[in-house]
């Protein structure tokens, strides 16, 4: 793509992470969650993508580093379940803790991010791992399309 | 949910959507176009749920800022949102799919690219 | 403990069926060791003999499996060349199959209860 | 160890999720370190599964509540009917489990040595542990909507590994048939819960039974349950995606498969019986089920005969023994509202369906990973080309004809064990189902000599002199099924009794299934 799109894509990039962050750490209070957040990002890697072309955008996301963040996701989501197994698989043991602790008014209310518990953690969890997934996945895709392979 | 035909619109709309979906995958011998229709009939059962969880007066169940009122449960909601990441999952893995067989064989046609029968 | 049918005609034990096992075996062992006993290894004796014939090399005296039971399938022709074009391996005529049992389930079920 | 058996039912999907995680980082560490996780990871879990099914028989069902604040708290205060995800394990369930369990084992110790020379093993690893939790999911889940989930997570695993071996075409083209078929299926299993979701506003299984009408919209939904169920167990007129991917997957990968189609069996059981029960049309919906059967094990041999690959021949043999069990689970259903019948030949019929279907997955599996050995050493799974493997392969050779005899009902194996109780219960019922199901059973032991002369048997061809017997983890691998299944031939009275019975008693009881998840309402 021409030299304006690659500027524009590498400035936006920026504002996509912001975003998709965003989205993905207030998943417990507003529409939203990992998976969109995630998924946000993952189409800021397709807008790369399109703007610089899979040859380039394979040197910078490497293949294993996607995995391990894709595993760890998943990893933090099933330990954080797996810590609820004093009382029950899943259990939100984080409720009135320090961390997340806070319980929120029932009803409407402003909204306030430190609350729910273990159910920030997970989208968090959640939004690495399908940030990494997709990504690689599109990018798999994007490589395929144009006759390499991912690396191994 | 009202007795009226535009009260049941949508649920007509997901059904013609099924049949869209199920008419391209029997008649549409293009693997792209197959996959598709797996998305279209995805897209049609998406539809009827969230159909089901319509609530008239109802308030969506995000209680930051929200006007008072009664809220509504969302479980088909969040069974919507279950069924989009499986069928994101889904699509991604057969377009990879097709797109080895389309190296493999070289077509693209689901009655030529075929090579098991019988 | 291991008899699993009884039904007043017939049972099923595998103790029972492998002592009366041994004992047919025990039985055949006996004619066997009244036979001929001479037999000595390494000789035309232990060799293929085709009446007289050439024997032909392994590759062209194994019986493979496209050419077993030809027999069979010459009889049932017209129930296999039926069959085997059901067999298209197409993806779609996999979805047409499915659509065709949901629709006929469907109907049947209809049927019975409008008979009811 | 009550507190691990409490939480048990959870842990047995959890941990082959956690370790699928967790096979990635550790593989880039070390190979060894890797499968010797995985491997001891999934023995835990059979031990858990077996500790599981002993309290399970013992003490009655099992309910587990995700996320409550006591694993039994199915219904929350000020709410009357459960909100949370609920796993309900009974009788079937367990059975289900302990199939499972052994096959998962099995298949890794296999793939140890198998799938050594392939690349990306770590991602072979994860998939095959998720596809075993999405199996145990499907048997274990209380709920109709993580039955779907755990049914596409089955499907997605199942079809990536299918395709695993990237080289070769025809296995490409078994992934997408696989996941296309998955797809359609759970699509409409789904649009069916929604279906049943319109009416009842109810996802739990018991739940819904309690609050079943079986109204019109219950009857749609019934129908696209079978049919969608029936499609992925293999049920002839839609059994043709099952010879297509069990022969092109790697074969640790096929025997999952098997146990993944058992999965959707036990989901079809689950909802005939148990959802809807003895409100459905029972002779109608017995008899859909008998046809599906008996033109399975009809067309499946039939095509099995003709079949020049070896996986291929395995493949629809597994089609015909997938009829068996629908007849004899048909003729449960047919006749469970009468309960006369039922106590004479009813529960002997699900009792001989759900033997077999054990023995099914052990013999299936144990031809099945003899085939995987063939193809490991030649190269070819055509039996064209085979001949004379039995002067070198002498353990494979005696494997095989163990699972042939087994699988075509030759006493005292266990096929026979199950075929006879399946034969007995029908001819009550309706003779010309045994006549035809003895008929096919001949017919399949025609298929099995034809496979074993032509590739075993014979003068030993020249092009194979050099080729030697299967590394030991494989053959270890293939001793476990061979063990399992002489011990189901010889003692089938002690696992009817352990296992079978327990199973059918489950199956065949709705009300204490209703109760344990709603409780003793009235």
């Amino acid at each position: 793509m021409s030299k304006i799109v690659r500027t524009v894509a590498n400035q936006l990039m920026l504002f996509v992470l912001v975003f998709g962050l965003y989205v993905i750490i207030h998943g417990h209070v507003t529409p939203g969650g990992g998976f969109q957040g995630g998924a946000i990002i993952a189409s800021g890697v397709v807008m790369l993508i399109v703007a610089f072309g899979s040859g380039h955008i394979k040197k910078s996301l490497r293949e294993r580093r996607l995995s391990v963040v894709e595993s760890s996701g998943a990893l933090l989501f099933i330990l954080v379940a797996f810590a609820g197994i004093g009382t029950v698989f899943f259990f939100n043991f984080l409720v009135g803790s320090r961390i997340f602790g806070g319980i929120p008014p029932t009803g409407p209310n402003p909204g306030d991010v430190w609350t729910g518990g273990v159910i920030p953690l997970m989208n968090l969890a959640v939004g690495l791992k399908v940030m990494a997934g997709l990504s690689a996945a599109v990018l798999a895709l994007a490589l395929f399309s144009s006759g390499e392979e991912m690396e191994e | 949910m009202t007795e009226t035909l535009s009260g049941n619109f949508p649920l007509v709309a997901a059904v013609v959507l099924m049949g869209i979906g199920l008419y391209i995958l029997i008649f549409r011998r293009n693997l792209i176009k197959i996959v598709m229709g797996i998305t279209i009939l995805s897209s049609s059962v998406n539809l009827f749920l969230v159909t089901l969880g319509y609530r008239a007066g109802g308030i969506a169940p995000i209680y930051t800022d929200a006007p008072e009122g009664p809220m509504v449960l969302p479980v088909v909601q969040a069974l919507t949102l279950t069924n989009i990441v499986i069928a994101v999952a889904t699509s991604a893995l057969i377009l990879s799919l097709v797109i080895r067989i389309y190296r493999h064989t070289g077509s693209l046609d689901s009655k030529k690219s075929r090579r098991m029968k019988g | 403990m291991t008899l699993i049918v009884e039904s007043g005609y017939e049972f099923w034990n595998p103790i029972i069926w492998l002592i009366t096992f041994a004992v047919v075996m025990v039985i055949v062992y006996f004619f066997r060791k009244r036979g001929e006993a001479k037999y000595k290894k390494g000789e035309d004796q232990t060799q293929i003999f085709l009446c007289g014939e050439e024997v032909p090399v392994a590759e062209q005296r194994h019986v493979r499996g496209g050419n077993a039971y030809w027999g069979f399938f010459e009889t049932l022709k017209e129930y296999y060349d039926g069959i085997v074009r059901l067999h298209t391996g197409v993806v779609n005529d996999y979805v047409v199959w499915f659509v065709a049992v949901t629709a006929i389930s469907a109907i049947i079920l209809l049927i019975a209860e409008l008979v009811r | 160890m009550a507190t691990l058996i409490e939480h048990s039912s959870i842990l047995i999907i959890a941990v082959p999720l956690l370790i699928a995680f967790l096979t990635p980082l550790i593989g880039m560490a070390s190979k060894k370190a890797r499968n010797s996780v995985v491997v001891v990871g999934l023995a835990f879990v059979a031990f858990l599964v077996f500790a599981l099914a002993r309290d399970v028989i013992l003490n009655g069902i099992h309910i587990y509540t995700l996320g409550a604040t006591s694993p039994s708290l199915a219904i929350p205060e000020g709410t009357m009917v459960p909100v949370r995800i609920i796993l309900e394990v009974d009788g079937v369930s367990v059975f289900m489990g302990i199939v499972v369990a052994i096959v998962s084992l099995v298949a890794v110790i296999y793939s140890l040595s198998a799938m050594k020379g392939e690349t990306g093993q770590n991602r072979f690893y994860t998939l095959l542990l998720l596809m075993v939790a999405g199996t145990f999911g499907m048997v274990f889940t209380g709920d109709l909507f993580n039955l779907f989930v755990f049914l596409e997570i089955t499907s997605i695993s199942g079809a990536a590994l299918i395709a695993f071996r990237t080289k070769f075409a025809d296995s490409q083209e078994g992934g997408f048939k696989y996941i296309v078929v998955s797809a359609i299926a759970s699509l409409m299993v789904l649009f069916a819960i929604s279906l049943l979701y319109a009416q009842y506003n109810l996802l739990n299984i018991g739940a819904l039974a309690a609050a079943m009408q079986y109204t019109m919209l219950d009857r749609i939904a019934l129908v696209i349950l079978i049919a969608a169920f029936a499609m992925k167990l293999g049920g002839v007129p839609m059994h043709m995606w099952i010879s297509d991917t069990y022969s092109v997957a790697p074969v640790s990968i096929t025997v999952l498969l098997i146990t993944a189609s058992q999965a959707s069996m036990y989901a079809l059981m689950r909802i005939c019986f148990i959802l809807y029960g003895v409100t459905l049309d029972l002779a109608v919906v017995g008899w859909i089920v008998i046809a599906i059967g008996i033109l399975g094990m009809f067309i499946g041999v039939t095509m099995a005969v003709r079949q020049t690959d070896i996986t291929r021949l395995i493949a629809y043999n597994c089609v015909c023994e997938a009829g068996f069990m629908l007849i004899g689970l048909g003729v449960g259903l047919a006749v469970l509202g009468d309960r006369t019948d039922l106590g004479t030949f009813g529960t002997t019929a699900i009792n001989g369906a759900i033997f077999h279907m054990i023995n099914h997955a052990l013999f299936e599996g144990l031809l099945f990973l003899v085939a995987g050995a063939i193809f490991y050493r030649i190269g070819t799974r055509d039996l064209n080309q085979m001949g004379g493997l039995g002067h070198t392969m002498k353990f494979t050779a005696g494997f095989f004809l163990l699972g042939a005899l087994a699988s075509s009902g030759l006493p005292p194996f266990n096929g026979f064990a199950s075929k006879i109780l399946i034969y007995e219960s029908v001819y009550q019922f309706n003779p010309i189902l045994t006549i035809i199901g003895i008929l096919v059973s001949i017919i399949t032991l025609a298929v099995f000599i034809k496979a074993f002369f032509s590739a075993f048997t014979g003068a030993l061809l020249p092009k194979y002199e050099d080729i030697k017997e299967v590394p030991k983890t494989m053959i270890a691998a293939m001793t476990i099924f061979a063990v399992f299944i002489i011990i189901f031939g010889l003692f089938p009275g002690l696992i009817l009794d352990w296992i079978v019975r327990p199973a059918t008693d489950a199956l065949v009881d709705q009300a204490s299934y209703i109760n344990a998840i709603m409780g003793a309402i009235p």
